[in-house]
């Protein structure tokens, strides 16, 4: 019978443990070592810092939390856009980020008429276009004539015409003088032949603008004057640019002469905070831009330097709608005003990159006025006061009521800058205090735009920014014969004289003499914040860039967008990203 | 053979009726938005300053200006010879700029999607072999694990730990296989989690049916009984669930492609929703569409190769 | 000395029922199958004998437990063994054959496969000579075949390779033939008893069908409550008196009488599948009407058109006078007022989440009348009593939920009730108490019945005509009596010759 | 049983948030911007000094609202054109299967972020959103019931008896059939929850101050690599009661076997 049992005895021997507790093991120590790793991994970065003398070479990585959409520079209306166009094209002006004052570029001297409609721009004979052909007075008509009209057959879309208003045409007497013509006074004309922000006018090869909007996603025939030139574009990802052979017109004002330093940049796109300020601690990037606010402190504290400018033009501001109620109220806009704890909103929601509002006007910009001691202070039993005399009684939740209606205000705001959210959400607790429900509708750019649409009859507040460094952007943003931010109405906007603002923001464009403008934005800014209370800004946002202590000469321009013609690594060989 | 040849004829159509609806669904939908896409071309805080003309102008730029059912026709017909316009965002045109992004989330969506399988496969049958039962507990509670910690934060850890804090991986980009690693982990688990639970649903069923028993009885171990007899069988229905791993993988890239700055399909989806790119919107959908449709109408092919039982019904020239 | 070749020692096992309770389902058994023997085990569902042979096997399901006793393979104690060991065991030294050969195979792998998978050095040729020793005919077709692709007896052939493919010793066969026809189950068997002969081996057969056994076993045990139970116990001597073929048939009824149900000329096409042609059906007033067939022979689809469940493609079916092919919806639900329809199956024919309460007023309710009294009425009818009231159909046992069926078929006072195998999935006990209810039931109120059933056994007991149906044609037809004593079609007699028990 | 605690404590938290934290979730402490945790901030504060326990006890509220609004409608839809389909069979049953198809073929993440671009931006747009897209899910797994059903003896025994149409729907083919779809909105309810908290990371949330847990996570990514307890913590409760419905819905499901 045994058979059974001999085989069975014969199959026992040689049978192994299932391999679970090895296994187990195993994965225990992997995941030790990593812990280790980690732990000991912290601290071991900071090379020496060495400054002096610019070294050429290397490959700067950067990141950035937007991506380019096209590398046509004239089309983009968001930050990676106008970074990128900067460095690829240049402008007729520049603009003095200190001063304010312009001063020459591709343009090495201009005039303009009296009435200040026709603008002669003299320009440097000595620039050419990277695929060769001549940067002269053709090719500038050409320029302003596509980005301001468009080209329907080639699908490209009127850029200029909100930079560029009443623009007429651009004669051309010489080869080397241009003469842009326009239908009305535009004094902020000149500013704007230095604008290097949103759908900026970048001079692009008659090459490029002969090509569609199709034929422009091709990086490589992108074509402008810049001290770099496209190598490659990826959509989302990143977009490369090279040094600029034979490269010698910077602004002469950032007495940088020859070619750029670096040889090649990399925007990389990095839409996560965590990931663009990690990346850089692991050495994955040597700078990054849009850095957030809990991590700047973190990074100074391992070695990372801290480079920001605050965005030149208005401030974050709310908009206060005079036409719809209760904002219709002047009451109800000075309790606005002065119903914030402006200290606050710096301790927890800003950083040292970042300052309150103390006008409508960022200090950069000339004309600037200060009211932080005035109207922009934090007085809430001023604000109960003015409430009180205006008939808002406190009602049993403690939101004030008039005429059996709420004091409820309603704010529509765009949620792209971080910081944008805990600010309006500190102001909110703030009013809540003096009895006015603040209600916050924070969204993405589309759902803003879908919304602004009907700001006039929905929305008390739009809260936004505008980044122009001139102070003629109050008459873009405000005037009611133009952006009519404020929307004033005669009569419908109560006690609101419309003519007498209209007129004091559109002096704006008639002078260009620094006095007289000074006087005429004092006007412009005490109508809007005091006498009106048409606006209550509230912090002036900053571009903030995190770097390794390698990296060096990051130029901010006056619109605070960076040009990389005078970075350099002092560890030209170190490339980030390995 | 009738009955094979009108089983394809009919799952065709049907893939056919599916690419259309969808492009018309999204059509509708996308015509009702409140926002006017060419408004999110310009300057959200400008867009009160600008002259109707020069808006008039870019959308006839788009063919925006046209009536809405001239507008559809003509998209329509545009779209069945491959073309969706061009994107507003950048010009591209819509078939170019997907083609572009797919190959990178084709690469990653399709690594996921096999490593998920495995983790998937790995759960079932380690759950169905063991016979520890509180192993077994352990391994059935981690596919609803797996997909409940939101696929976001699962990516940013990740990366916090392998990336920054051990430098293993590279935090973004798409060059290269290393850079693919860390996406792929945060993709694949919650997309393997509802795969594993119906495979740990089915080996169980399976592992209990008779056929286990004339295994058993043969003189069969039971590794060697799950991988004849149970694998094959409990295998079948995970391909019913071929559409649902399909949506989920795109959801996932979408964010997993945000997380980890990669190029790709899901990325653009989210930027082309979040601007209200509507041809590229379009694009998308009618290709996530046709890609379902597709992967449907596939399973719905090899599913008889795969079960002799169906096969043999459809040559029978019974419709199921 | 010869050691047995499966010797079973006081076995107990129990079904983990709770967190720490446990309840036996095979308490204190012993058996022994010597080599040449052929034993059967017979005992109803519930039985254990189920149990038993898993333990035997070393197949218990995780939630049983072997708590005391011994199994013992010609002396080797493999009581304990491991998955592992006991694979050396099985396949080897014990072959099993399972009870339901349609879910015993793996359907998405060729027979071939699967049977070479059992041959020990996995020769092809080995896998063809076992599959030829099962009795299979056309072994290369077979071999290359899917499960599906063969019929149910030659499916149950297959799955006795198997178990003979490894040349085990034993052969445990669980109810090889309760899910096959009459004919095939016989000359399964017989098939089984001739390797006994053959090959020497020991065959331990476990069936519920006690005529199955006496037929042909050595040795009968019978199982009952996780016992076994000797030859003069009171439960054998019941489970033998049971058995239809040691009952005394029907009295016969005197001929004529009204026709209340009578069909014509009836067809019916499932795509080119003809499964019923020209058949024809009178059914006198107050009798039982049985038709009787094997599978496929169209007997359910007839039940399924007489009770007005599916339009036959042509032909005529008339209750009393009234025609019922052709009404509409609220025609014929006056109709079934007068005719009743009882399901095969009581563990599916009952609403899972309807109280008994509920399930036998529902048909009152849908007629609007009123429920009340008549509910324990009915209850009553049937021998059940009040305390069923609140219970759910899976708080009742098979014979207990078919008594609920009929009482639920009897609410509206039907004057024809349609049985379709009304008894066949009952344990045979069961069964004649069901059928014992339905005659009493049709002598108190009159009742015809249309009895459909393959059991030829069964007719003789209940049956005052038959009709003998094959291939959806019927073969003859006549008073049961005279066609059961003298059938004049071949089919019938070979019908008749395969009723299990009737020799004793 | 667990799980069934860790969900009544999750509505508990959305009924009387009150009784389970003493601070606000919308009134902030300027000087205690980003604590830790601790004892008396069991999860922290956010950058506000906002307690984040009390914000994740509030959040359940809006979190749990606008997850329920989503599985009602795509139960209340979704099984009722499945039972409409299943039951009525033929050239409407196959009518609305296409039509569910073509939703099938648009992933529901996708989907919802369209629906939530159209309908414009609100907690109550993204319930409704992310209920929409999953209606054709529940289409089908009802259908699928049904026919099943619809196919049983007792079904049949039902017309048998004389039961009407309509009878037999309401009393046999929908209690019978809603077992299923039921584990498949406890299910539903914990993908809910993780399809707002997406898209809150994709940008579209809840408004300010109101909490929501989804965007809690959210936006305390951000701060991972600082102040991680701000992103994990409230992941961490969001998961657990994820976990919860999902072993709820799996013993739901091995209860109607």
């Amino acid at each position: 019978m045994s058979d059974l049992r001999e085989s069975i005895e014969r199959a026992e021997s040689g049978r192994r443990k299932w391999p679970w507790i090895s296994g187990a093991a195993v994965l225990g120590v992997l995941l030790a070592a990593g812990i280790g790793l980690a732990v000991t991994r912290g601290g071991e970065d900071s090379a020496s810092a060495a400054s002096g003398e610019p070294v050429r070479g290397g490959t700067l990585q950067f990141a950035l939390i937007d991506y380019q959409r096209s590398p046509d520079p004239q089309w983009g209306t968001n930050y990676a856009e106008s970074l990128i166009g900067n460095n690829i094209t240049d402008k007729l002006t520049w603009q003095d980020p200190d001063t304010g004052e312009i001063t020459p570029w591709l343009a090495e001297s201009w005039s303009y008429n009296t009435d200040l409609t026709a603008f002669t721009f003299k320009l440097r004979q000595d620039v050419t276009f990277s695929d060769g052909t001549p940067f002269d007075a053709a090719a500038v008509k050409a320029n302003f004539d596509q980005y301001v009209h468009g080209d329907q057959t080639l699908g490209i879309n009127p850029n200029g015409a909100t930079l560029l208003p009443g623009y007429i045409e651009t004669q051309t007497p010489d080869a080397y003088t241009a003469v842009v013509r326009f239908e009305k006074p535009l004094a902020s004309f000149l500013q704007a032949s230095a604008f290097t922000a949103n759908a900026q006018p970048g001079f692009l090869s008659l090459n490029t603008l002969k090509l569609s909007a199709e034929q422009r996603t091709d990086p490589t025939k992108v074509i402008g004057t810049g001290p770099f030139v496209y190598e490659s574009w990826e959509e989302q990802v990143k977009t490369v640019l090279v040094r600029r052979q034979g490269y010698h017109w910077s602004p002469p004002s950032l007495r940088h002469s020859g070619e750029a330093y670096l040889d090649r940049v990399v925007f990389n796109t990095i839409p996560e905070a965590s990931v663009r300020t990690g990346s850089l601690t692991s050495g994955a990037v040597d700078a990054t831009l849009d850095v957030g606010t809990t991590d700047e402190q973190p990074l100074k504290d391992q070695g990372f330097a801290i480079v920001s400018r605050s965005v030149s033009g208005t401030s974050i501001f709310f908009n206060l709608n005079s036409q719809l109620f209760p904002t219709n109220d002047l009451a109800v806009r000075k309790a606005i005003q002065l119903g914030w704890d402006r200290s606050a909103v710096a301790k927890t929601v800003l950083t040292d990159s970042y300052s309150i509002a103390t006008s409508v006007l960022n200090t950069s910009v000339q004309g600037y006025a200060d009211y932080s001691g005035s109207v922009l202070r934090y007085d809430p039993d001023q604000a109960k006061a003015l409430l009180d005399q205006a008939g808002w009684v406190p009602g049993t939740d403690g939101i004030r009521v008039k005429d059996g209606k709420r004091l409820e205000v309603k704010l529509l705001g765009i949620s792209n800058l971080v910081v944008n959210k805990p600010a309006y959400e500190s102001v909110q607790q703030d009013l809540q205090k003096i009895g006015i429900d603040l209600q916050l509708t924070v969204v993405p750019i589309p759902d803003y735009a879908a919304q602004v649409a009907k700001a006039k009859t929905d929305w008390n507040i739009t809260a936004a920014n505008r980044s122009r460094n001139d102070p003629a952007v109050l008459n873009l943003s405000y005037s009611p014969a133009l952006g009519n931010g404020s929307f004033l109405e005669q009569g419908v906007s109560t006690g609101v004289d419309v003519a007498e603002v209209t007129d004091a923001l559109g002096k704006l464009e008639t002078t260009l003499d620094p006095v007289q403008r000074a006087a005429y934005a004092k006007t412009a800014q005490d109508l809007l914040l005091d006498k009106y209370a048409l606006v209550s800004p509230i912090y002036n946002p900053s571009q903030v860039i995190a770097h390794a202590d390698y990296v060096h000469g990051i130029v901010f321009d006056a619109q605070s967008r960076n040009h990389f013609v005078d970075a350099w690594k002092s560890d030209a060989g170190k490339s980030a990203g390995r | 053979m009738t009955g094979v040849a009108r089983y394809t004829a009919l799952k065709v159509g049907r893939a056919l009726f599916v690419v259309w609806a969808a492009f018309t669904v999204t059509f509708v939908l996308l015509f009702v938005l409140p926002a006017d896409p060419v408004d999110l071309l310009f300057d959200p805080a400008e867009l009160n300053a600008i002259p109707p003309e020069v808006k008039e102008q870019v959308a006839a730029n788009y063919g925006f200006n046209e009536p809405v059912i001239l507008q559809y026709l003509n998209r329509l017909g545009h779209a069945l010879t491959g073309d969706f316009g061009s994107s507003v965002q950048s010009g591209k045109p819509v078939t170019g700029a997907i083609l572009e992004v797919l190959p990178s989330t084709l690469v990653l969506a399709s690594a996921a999607l096999v490593l998920a399988t495995l983790i998937a496969f790995g759960i079932a049958l380690a759950a169905t072999a063991t016979r520890r039962t509180w192993l077994r507990d352990l391994l059935e509670s981690l596919p609803s694990g797996a997909v409940s910690v939101p696929v976001f934060l699962s990516g940013i850890l990740v990366l916090q730990v392998f990336s920054f804090q051990l430098g293993w991986f590279p935090a973004f980009g798409d060059q290269g296989w290393r850079s693919l690693v860390l996406p792929l982990i945060t993709l694949a688990i919650p997309v393997a989690g509802p795969i594993a639970q119906l495979l740990v649903r089915s080996f169980t069923t399976e592992f209990a049916a008779g056929y286990v028993t004339t295994g058993w009885a043969k003189g069969g171990t039971r590794g060697g009984i799950i991988v004849r007899d149970v694998l094959r069988n409990a295998s079948l229905p995970a391909l019913t669930i071929a559409g649902v791993t399909f949506g989920n993988l795109i959801a996932g890239s979408v964010i997993t492609e945000t997380v980890f700055a990669r190029r790709g399909l899901g990325r653009m989806t989210q930027t082309a929703i979040n601007t209200l790119d509507v041809p590229l919107v379009a694009g998308i959908v009618v290709l996530v569409a046709a890609t379902f449709a597709v992967i449907n109408l596939i399973v719905d092919l090899i599913y008889p190769l795969l079960d002799p039982r169906l096969r043999a019904s459809l040559t029978a020239g019974v419709a199921p | 000395m010869t050691e047995s070749l499966l010797e079973i020692t006081d076995l107990a096992v129990d079904y983990r029922t709770g967190r720490r309770t446990w309840t036996p389902a095979v308490d204190g058994v012993s058996l022994h199958v010597d080599p040449g023997e052929f034993v059967s085990l017979v005992g109803e569902s519930g039985s254990g004998k189920t149990t038993l042979i898993q333990g035997a096997l070393g197949l218990l399901p995780v939630a049983a437990r072997i708590r005391s006793g011994t199994v013992a393979y010609s002396g080797v104690d493999v009581t304990g063994f491991n998955d592992r060991r006991m694979a050396l065991v099985r396949g080897t030294y014990v072959g099993f054959v399972p009870q339901d050969p349609n879910t015993s195979l793996n359907p998405v792998r060729r027979v071939g496969a699967q049977v070479q998978e059992a041959v020990p050095e996995k020769k092809r040729e080995a896998a063809l000579e076992s599959l030829r020793l099962a009795g299979l005919e056309d072994v290369e077709r077979v071999f290359r075949s899917y499960p599906h692709e063969l019929s149910g007896g030659m499916k149950q052939r297959a799955l006795i390779a198997i178990a003979l493919a490894g040349q085990p010793k034993i052969i445990v066969a669980d109810e090889p033939t309760s899910a096959l026809d009459v004919t095939v189950q016989k000359r399964i068997l017989d098939h089984l008893v001739s390797l006994r002969e053959t090959l020497g081996i020991g065959i331990l057969l476990v069936t519920h069908d006690l005529g199955v056994a006496q037929d042909r076993s050595d040795r009968i045990l019978v199982m009952n409550k996780g016992r076994i139970v000797d030859e003069d116990h009171e439960y054998t001597r019941r489970l033998f008196a049971a058995n239809p073929a040691r009952q005394p048939a029907r009295e016969p009824r005197p001929a004529g009488g009204r026709v209340v149900l009578r069909a014509t000329g009836l067809t019916k096409e499932y795509g080119t599948l003809r499964a019923l042609d020209g058949v024809d059906l009178a059914v006198r007033e107050g009798t039982t009407h049985a038709v009787v067939g094997e599978s496929g022979a169209g007997k359910s689809t007839l039940a399924g058109i007489l009770a007005g469940f599916a339009k036959p493609g042509a032909g005529t079916v008339h209750v009393g006078d009234r025609e019922l092919t052709g009404l509409n919806r609220k025609q014929l639900r006056e109709v079934r007022r007068d005719l009743q329809y009882v399901f095969q199956n009581p563990f599916t024919s009952l609403d899972p989440r309807f109280t008994v309460r509920r399930l036998i007023a529902e048909p009152l309710r849908a007629y609007q009348l009123p429920a009340g009294d008549r509910v324990t009425e009915l209850l009553a009818a049937v021998s059940l009593d009040e305390s069923f009231l609140d219970r759910l159909p899976a708080q009742l046992s098979g014979g207990q939920r078919q008594r609920v069926a009929i009482a639920r078929a009897l609410a509206l006072r039907p004057k024809i009730l349609v049985l379709d195998e009304a008894v066949s999935a009952l344990d045979v006990s069961v069964q004649d108490q069901i059928l014992k209810l339905l005659t009493r039931l049709q002598d108190e109120r009159g009742l015809s019945y249309v009895f459909v059933t393959h059991d030829l056994g069964v007719v003789r007991l209940v049956a005052d005509d038959v009709t003998v149906m094959k291939d959806g044609a019927v073969v003859e037809n006549g008073p049961a009596a005279c066609v059961l004593r003298d059938p004049e079609h071949d089919y019938t007699r070979h019908l008749l010759d395969a009723i299990p028990g009737v020799k004793l | 049983m667990l799980s069934w605690a860790v969900v009544l404590l999750a509505v508990g938290w959305a009924v009387a948030p009150h009784l389970f934290t003493s601070y606000s979730p919308f009134a902030g402490d300027a000087t205690a911007s980003f604590a830790p945790p601790s004892a008396d901030h069991w999860f922290g504060t956010d950058r506000l000094g906002r307690d984040l326990y009390a914000r994740s006890v509030y959040g359940a509220r809006t979190t749990l609202t606008a997850t329920l609004l989503a599985v009602l409608i795509a139960f209340g839809a979704g099984a009722g054109v499945g039972l409409i389909a299943g039951f009525a069979g033929g050239v409407v049953d196959t009518a609305i299967m296409r039509v569910v198809d073509v939703f099938l073929a648009i992933p529901s993440l996708l989907l919802a972020m369209v629906l939530v671009s159209v309908l414009g931006y609100s907690t109550n747009n993204i319930a409704l959103a992310v209920g929409v897209s999953s209606i054709a899910s529940f289409a089908r797994v009802m259908r699928s019931q049904v026919l099943t059903v619809v196919h049983q003896d007792y079904v049949r025994a039902a017309y048998g008896l004389g039961v009407s149409r309509l009878g037999v729907l309401a009393r046999h083919v929908v209690p019978n059939s809603l077992s299923s779809v039921v584990a498949l909105a406890a299910l539903e309810v914990g993908a809910g929850v993780l399809a707002v908290a997406s898209l809150g990371f994709l940008g579209y949330g809840a408004p300010p101050p109101q909490p929501e847990w989804g965007l809690l996570v959210a936006e305390g990514r951000d701060y991972v690599a600082v102040h991680p307890w701000a992103s994990i913590l409230p992941g961490l409760a969001l998961a657990t009661v994820v976990i919860a419905t999902h072993r709820i819905s799996t013993s739901l499901r091995r209860e109607n076997r």
